[in-house]
């Protein structure tokens, strides 16, 4: 995106009780995990996601309602834990590194893709727990595109 | 003021007798019959009232048909004279070349004004004696009439602009219909191109809109069309959004009329008999 | 034995005390004061006209043992704890088997809690929720977590969130429920191997949101004048969607959003701003003799793989697709293709709605039909149908 | 003041200079005729007169004003060389309209439409018309709303010899109320009584520009005399007066305009021998000749 | 056997008769004129000889065949009265077009451009011609090829002076190969050496059909005579020969033709009181005018 | 023969000079190559070649532009040569009516086969460079050029017809345009409407089938379209071509030309200049 479109980038705001994701519709604050909010052109409101995958998937889909100006998620370096993702520790989608491909489930329980503004703590988190370390521009849109089918997954 | 008048008043004859008149309100009351009848099936759907729902299908035809009643009433005007050899005798009469173009003018004008009335016209007649005379929309309707005679006078003027600088009818009308194919086809092909290859950048968001509403043809379509998604639009646009928006529509639609006479006055001040 | 319960004083405790199993309690007309609690294999009738008020602490009615059945009581008066999940009655993990049917359960955060049970069996019960709070802190009509084999049949459910919400359970059956004005009718989360069938979704915001869950059924159910969708997929995978009738739906008659292998048989979606909605990662669904008819947009699918969407020389009805059947099979002489590359242009390129109904438009539009080359790739109807199969559905009773 | 000044008129198309440096005047109530060979510019200069066609030098004033301006189209009256009108109009619809453009009334149109001959035709499609009915129609507007300047290239090609001389009663009657006119023509046997100057164009330039009368005294082209006498008497008759044998009846003798008496009387001298005598003196076409080979000698 | 044979022929267009029983011939190697008012019929009869328009009723016959026959057409070269060419060719494409129709050789064509003057402009577009400069195309192309049967609607018009001789001096070879010319004309002077026959039409009917010369005689109109004297002496002049008095200076007499030789001797008897004398035959015109009132009075 | 060969090399001449062989060539060339380039785009499983989905797109084009640039070179032919004045002469030389048409006919024609020619030279150019030589299929390519020949024919004689009948020029481009409307889209605009309201009665399995191919336009449509797969995809008309077959389409597109250059004769005959 361009500079004009850097400038007018709105702030993050504070997940709410209302907050609903954009796909799922349900209540996000309920659930783990990092979230992603993000602002169309002329629109008020952030867009939730509940998931970072379902955010970067939006950005990734050939489809566009409107123009996107920005998206914020949450710097899981600066999280309590993984299920207090954090208010206000919300960073650039776009300059963060993102561990891609770990054994992290979202707070939906998809795979998720863990944001972090720290390469070094991203590169930790990986040796915890699994995946690669990777920019928005390196992570394909078949990581966040694909089916998720884990056929052992329930009980 | 008589000699235009008069200029006029011949022209208008001419037009009667090579069928000119009678084809321009046939095919405008044609499709405009077609257009409302089967707009008015009961669709039953959008809740938009039968008077819109006309008024959307037949903005739509305009836009197609009414450049191109336009330039084929035109396009003849000076190569035609030229050709014939009556535009010598002419340009040596105590008129300017514009009294000329103007009294050529208001007799095609005229035509144009009698096909989309009677098309129109006949819409409002199918719409009141199946709607009742409630269902009628005075506002649109006028709007709809006034935007398409500055449509007409757009591609009059364009229309003369061309027969001034062919001088002959058959390469004239070549030209004017390339003229009608990019004007209402490709100029907008063209757009949606650069949107898409733009994908979102500096063009879709600074230039496309002007681009957009430079088009008598989007302008005169964007006026007339009460879809709402369209106006939404306008949000995503940021500041180009009012420029484009209804003045600017409107500005765009008043002012080709104008400046496409002045092309044609340009084109017609160099044409020698 | 049974117990014959006037209004008075502690008798219901005392008697829900004294009760062994395979009693009966019967309740004159009256107000009983609540919460209480069920610990033995009993029946609690209600006879319709008593009325058990909770203290707005907890739950009202608390199932603890197997094989009870609460029957024919006005619940009311449960807390609001969202966390505790007040509810009118709690069925928990120890009551196996109970039968909940014919109360009226006013006002509770939740309506009726299945909580880990097994087998419960919930049916006709009316339940109204609240209109306080906001819409997400309201509670469930019916709340099932973690149960197995539960039937939820023929409840009528108004008011509160969702009507049923369904999490992290199996093997479940959701049957002839009436849900109004809630956000989602039904809702499933992780909640594999069920059936809903035959439920009515009024006016809510969501008809069924079938999330993260595999192999459910959903069948002959109705949502009518649900605002956003009125099924939603939201990773849920190898599921059924037979014989619903979705119509008058508000955004889109379905949603689906990273689900795959599900296939679509015989629904009817109709008068919807888009008939089905098909995003990311939702591939190898099948559709057949599904009846698209007047939706603004039929089918919005961004991709550029050809998707065919008939099986085994069965496609769908399409109500705007203008083909003959010159050879009367009942099959249209001409594919249908629901998006053209206008339709990928507009969802990709915002901008360019302000180029609609233009002739350039309008010539891509019908390049599209004309030109083969010219398309993207995206859904085909090989086989569409030249009439439309609806589906058969029962008209809620009310009882 | 003259109602036509040309002065120093030059046009050329690319390199071909089709007019050189020509300068002639119209006055009121003169009528002037400018001949020339085909494609010597005659109805250049006249597109330069109208501000048809710019003018690459020199200049031209039309009662005083600039070539093509409104004024001087207001009192300017013109014939194209190859009129014509647009044949779904009936002849009284197009004269009318041409009342109108010159704001005269319509009853003028239709009483010139009478003067022309063509009141029987006059509401029959200009389609239908003969070349000459045409031109007529092209004659009646030039003098509709008495122009100050009547400008007519070959007025009276097409027309019929009686039509021609109303044609030019016309003309005079345009002359006597004050209106210059320049017409342009190849018929030279008309111009002899019915103008007042000639001018003539040879490749674009002026080689004469004087009364008939001036010319012919400046050319003094020899008078041609035709005897026939009788099969027998000839021989006598040619060795009495001279000049050439044309055949076993007649012969030709010439002689300068001054001694033409003379030579009659030496002719009628010889009685009954003599059976007819023809005089003709040098004709227009001669004079004609004359001027456009002078041009074509000095070149 | 005539070239051309119109027999009875008439033409009407709705209830208008604008052709009325014309019977006409024309001889191989003659020339003959049509004249005629404008609207007399001329070009209506000439289109019908070429089958360019059907025939009300009678017959033509042309070289043998129908009009408008291939055969007809393939021996006929015309000119119509307003001939036009595409202005977007040059003269030489159109005229190499014409010559390969007539399948006549380029060469052919290239000479007659020369013969026409048109050779230093035979390679500018039509476009710019000068209106005689087209007239000389038409010209060209009819002669193209050395057709039987030339038929010519007024091809002198818009022709100088000097290029009308040359046309009448080709048309004069093409009747000396034998090919029939019919060609209308309302320049009458120049028909008068250049015709052999010559057919007066008037109101679509043929009224005079004849040689100049027989219909001189039949007419008889009078010679003028214009004697000048000086001041002094033209009363007594006048008292002498009788005569009008023109002015101070001179007066004119009228004879019959075939006293003409007698009032000449008279006149130059007066010996040198006789300044100048001018003779004037009734000329073409007057002959014209009288054969188209004959017609008038007996209508 | 000359005679015709002298006509169609002066039409040749005057059409080039009037760029009218330059805008045919370029209207072809371009769209040619804008829909080989599309069609060359989509990935999955269509199933067809290359060649053949830019001939099946270049058909349906050729159904719009062949027709149009026939009228647009034929409107003026006999109309413009009256109103210039140039018929009188022309008919008095020695060639038939036939010939002259003929004349006219070869010169446009050589436009048109230029024009169509150039265009799907550079669409084989464009596969060829792509796909490999390999990838061409000659057959399909030629019988795409014949019949698109055959298609012009049959619109250069109608547009001759019109400007014999019309003798303007300003209404003969009225008439064109109108029978262009006529001919290709109304005309199976009105066959659909007639199909739906017979809804498989007789008309649709005996009248139908040969109305449809009655039409050049169609028939020529139907001819280069064979393959069934993509005709599935292309047209909702396709399977009406199995009624008449290959057989029924072929004759109506040689004859048409033939029909349509005889009215055009017939009318021509009908002109006096
Ligand atoms: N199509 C027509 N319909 C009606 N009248 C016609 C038509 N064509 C010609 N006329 C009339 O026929 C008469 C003869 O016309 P024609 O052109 O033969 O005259 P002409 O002798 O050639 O005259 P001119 O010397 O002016 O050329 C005229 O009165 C003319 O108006
Ligand atoms: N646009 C032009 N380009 C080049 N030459 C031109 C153009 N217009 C005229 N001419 C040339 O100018 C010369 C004069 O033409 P003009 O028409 O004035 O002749 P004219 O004296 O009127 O002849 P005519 O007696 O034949 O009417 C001709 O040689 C002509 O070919
Ligand atoms: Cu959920
Ligand atoms: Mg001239
Ligand atoms: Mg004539």
């Amino acid at each position: 995106s361009s500079e004009a479109a850097v400038q007018n980038a709105p702030d993050p705001i504070a997940l709410t009780e209302e907050a609903a994701g954009h796909y799922c519709q349900m209540v996000i604050l309920e659930h783990d995990g990092p979230k992603a909010q993000m602002y169309l052109a002329g629109m008020q409101n952030p867009l939730w996601f509940s998931q970072v995958r379902d955010g970067l998937a939006y950005i990734k889909s050939p489809e566009q309602s409107a123009e996107i100006l920005v998206m914020y998620v949450n710097d899981m370096g600066k999280a309590k834990s993984w299920s207090e993702p954090g208010d206000m520790n919300w960073i650039r989608a776009d300059e963060a590194y993102y561990v891609v491909g770990s054994d992290a489930k979202g707070g939906m329980g998809a795979p998720e893709l863990a944001p972090f503004s720290s390469k070094e703590k991203a590169l930790e988190f990986a040796a915890l727990r699994g995946g690669e370390v990777k920019l928005l521009d390196e992570i394909s849109a078949q990581a966040v595109l694909a089916p998720v089918d884990e056929e052992g997954s329930d009980q | 003021m008589t000699s235009i008048l008069s200029i006029a008043r011949l022209e208008l004859l001419i037009a009667r007798r090579n069928l000119w008149v009678a084809t321009a309100i046939l095919l405008m009351a044609l499709f405009n019959v077609v257009l409302t009848i089967a707009g008015n099936a009961p669709t039953g759907d959008l809740g938009a009232s039968p008077m819109i729902i006309a008024i959307t299908s037949i903005t739509t035809l305009s836009v197609y048909l009414v450049p191109l009643i336009g330039l084929l009433l035109s396009f003849d005007a000076i190569a035609g004279e030229a050709e014939r050899g009556t535009l010598t005798l002419g340009l040596s009469y105590p008129l300017s070349r514009a009294e000329i173009l103007l009294g050529k003018f208001i007799a095609h004008m005229v035509v144009l004004g009698a096909a989309i009335a009677i098309g129109l016209g006949l819409t409002t007649a199918i719409i009141a004696s199946r709607h009742g005379v409630g269902a009628i929309e005075w506002g649109p309707l006028s709007a709809l009439y006034f935007t398409s005679l500055a449509l007409g006078a757009t591609f009059l003027g364009l229309g003369y602009t061309i027969s001034s600088l062919v001088k002959q009818t058959g390469a004239a009308s070549g030209v004017a219909i390339g003229l009608w194919l990019i004007a209402v086809v490709l100029y907008d092909l063209g757009l949606l191109g650069a949107l898409v290859a733009d994908a979102g950048g500096t063009f879709s968001k600074t230039i496309f809109p002007y681009a957009l509403v430079a088009n008598p043809a989007d302008a005169f379509r964007l006026l007339n069309m009460p879809d709402q998604s369209v106006n939404m639009l306008a949000s995503g646009l940021g500041a180009a959004s009012s420029v484009t928006g209804f003045y600017g529509q409107l500005t765009s639609l008043l002012l080709w009329p104008v400046v496409a006479l002045l092309f044609a006055l340009l084109a017609f001040r160099k044409v020698e008999p | 034995r049974e117990w014959q319960i006037a209004p008075e004083g502690e008798a219901l405790a005392i008697a829900l005390q004294n009760a062994e199993a395979g009693d009966i309690i019967r309740l004159a007309p009256g107000t009983y004061k609540g919460p209480i609690e069920i610990d033995k294999s009993i029946v609690l009738d209600g006879q319709s006209h008593a009325h058990v008020i909770g203290n707005e602490q907890g739950s009202v009615v608390t199932i603890l043992a197997k094989d009870v059945t609460v029957r024919g009581l006005k619940i009311t008066g449960s807390g609001s704890d969202g966390e505790t999940k007040d509810a009118g009655i709690t069925i928990s993990k120890t009551a196996d088997r109970a039968l909940v049917e014919h109360n009226e359960l006013i006002g509770n955060l939740v309506g009726i809690d299945i909580h880990g049970t097994k087998n419960a069996l919930v049916q006709k019960n009316k339940i109204e929720g609240r209109l306080d709070h906001r819409m997400n802190a309201r509670g469930n009509g019916v709340y099932v977590w973690n149960a197995t084999g539960s039937k939820v049949i023929g409840n009528d459910i108004r008011y509160g969130r969702d009507g049923i919400f369904v999490n992290t359970s199996k093997k479940n059956v959701f049957e002839g429920n009436r849900m109004r004005d809630l956000r989602f009718a039904i809702h499933y989360m992780h909640a594999n191997n069920s059936v809903v069938r035959g439920n009515t979704s009024l006016a809510n915001h969501l008809g069924y949101a079938i999330m993260y869950s595999d192999n459910v059924v959903i069948e002959n159910n109705l949502s009518r004048g649900d605002r956003d969708h009125g099924i939603m997929l939201n990773y849920t995978n190898k599921s059924t969607i037979i014989g619903n009738r979705v119509e008058e739906g508000g955004e889109k008659c379905v949603f689906i959003y990273n689900a795959h292998k599900n296939q679509f048989n015989q629904n009817l979606f109709a008068q919807c701003q888009i008939g089905i909605h098909f995003t990311a990662g939702s591939e190898r669904n099948t559709f057949a003799q599904n009846s698209f008819i007047s939706n603004r947009t039929q089918v919005k699918y961004v991709g550029s793989k050809w998707v065919d969407w008939s099986v085994e020389g069965k496609g769908n009805f399409w109500s705007d697709h203008s083909a003959f059947d010159l050879d009367g099979n009942g099959i249209a002489d001409a594919a249908y293709r629901p998006n053209d590359i206008m339709d990928h242009v507009l969802w990709t390129q915002p901008a360019a709605k302000s180029l609609l109904g233009s002739p350039a438009v309008q010539l891509i539009r019908w390049s599209q039909s004309a030109f083969p080359a010219l398309l993207p790739g995206g859904v085909v109807d090989k086989a569409p149908l030249m009439q439309p199969v609806l589906p058969n559905l029962k008209e809620w009773e009310e009882r | 003041m003259p109602a036509l000044k040309i002065e120093h008129v030059i046009k050329r198309h690319g390199t071909l200079e089709t007019v050189s440096d020509v300068s002639l005047n119209v006055e009121p109530g003169e009528r002037v005729a400018l001949l020339g060979h085909n494609g010597a510019g005659k109805t250049t200069i006249i597109k330069m007169v109208l501000g048809l066609m710019p003018i690459t030098a020199g200049s031209i004033d039309v009662l005083g004003h600039a070539p093509g301006t409104a004024a001087a189209r207001k009192q300017t009256g013109y014939l194209p060389e190859s009129v014509a009108f647009h044949g779904a109009l009936t002849g009284r619809e197009q004269l009318h309209h041409f009342a109108r453009l010159k704001s005269t009334s319509l009853k003028a149109a239709d009483d010139l439409l009478e003067r022309v001959g063509l009141a029987h035709a006059a509401d029959r499609r200009i389609r239908t018309y003969s070349k000459g009915m045409r031109q007529r129609i092209g004659l009646a507007q030039v003098v509709l709303g008495q122009p100050k300047l009547a400008i007519l290239d070959e007025p009276t090609s097409g027309l019929d010899p009686v039509s021609r001389h109303e044609f030019y009663d016309i003309v005079e009657e345009l002359a006597n109320n004050g209106s210059a006119v320049m017409l342009s023509s190849h018929a030279l046997t008309e111009l002899e009584l019915r103008t007042d100057r000639i001018a003539i164009l040879s490749k674009g330039q002026l080689v004469a520009n004087d009364s008939l009368q001036k010319l012919r005294d400046l050319a003094s082209l020899p008078i041609k005399f035709k005897v026939t006498a009788s099969n027998d008497t000839i021989e006598g008759v040619n060795q009495q007066l001279g000049g050439k044998r044309v055949n076993c009846q007649s012969l030709e003798l010439m002689c300068a305009p001054d001694q033409k008496i003379g030579v009659l009387s030496a002719i009628t001298a010889l009685g009954p021998v003599v059976k007819d005598v023809d005089v003709t003196p040098a004709s227009l076409e001669e004079l004609y000749r004359h001027f456009s080979n002078v041009e074509e000698q000095t070149k």
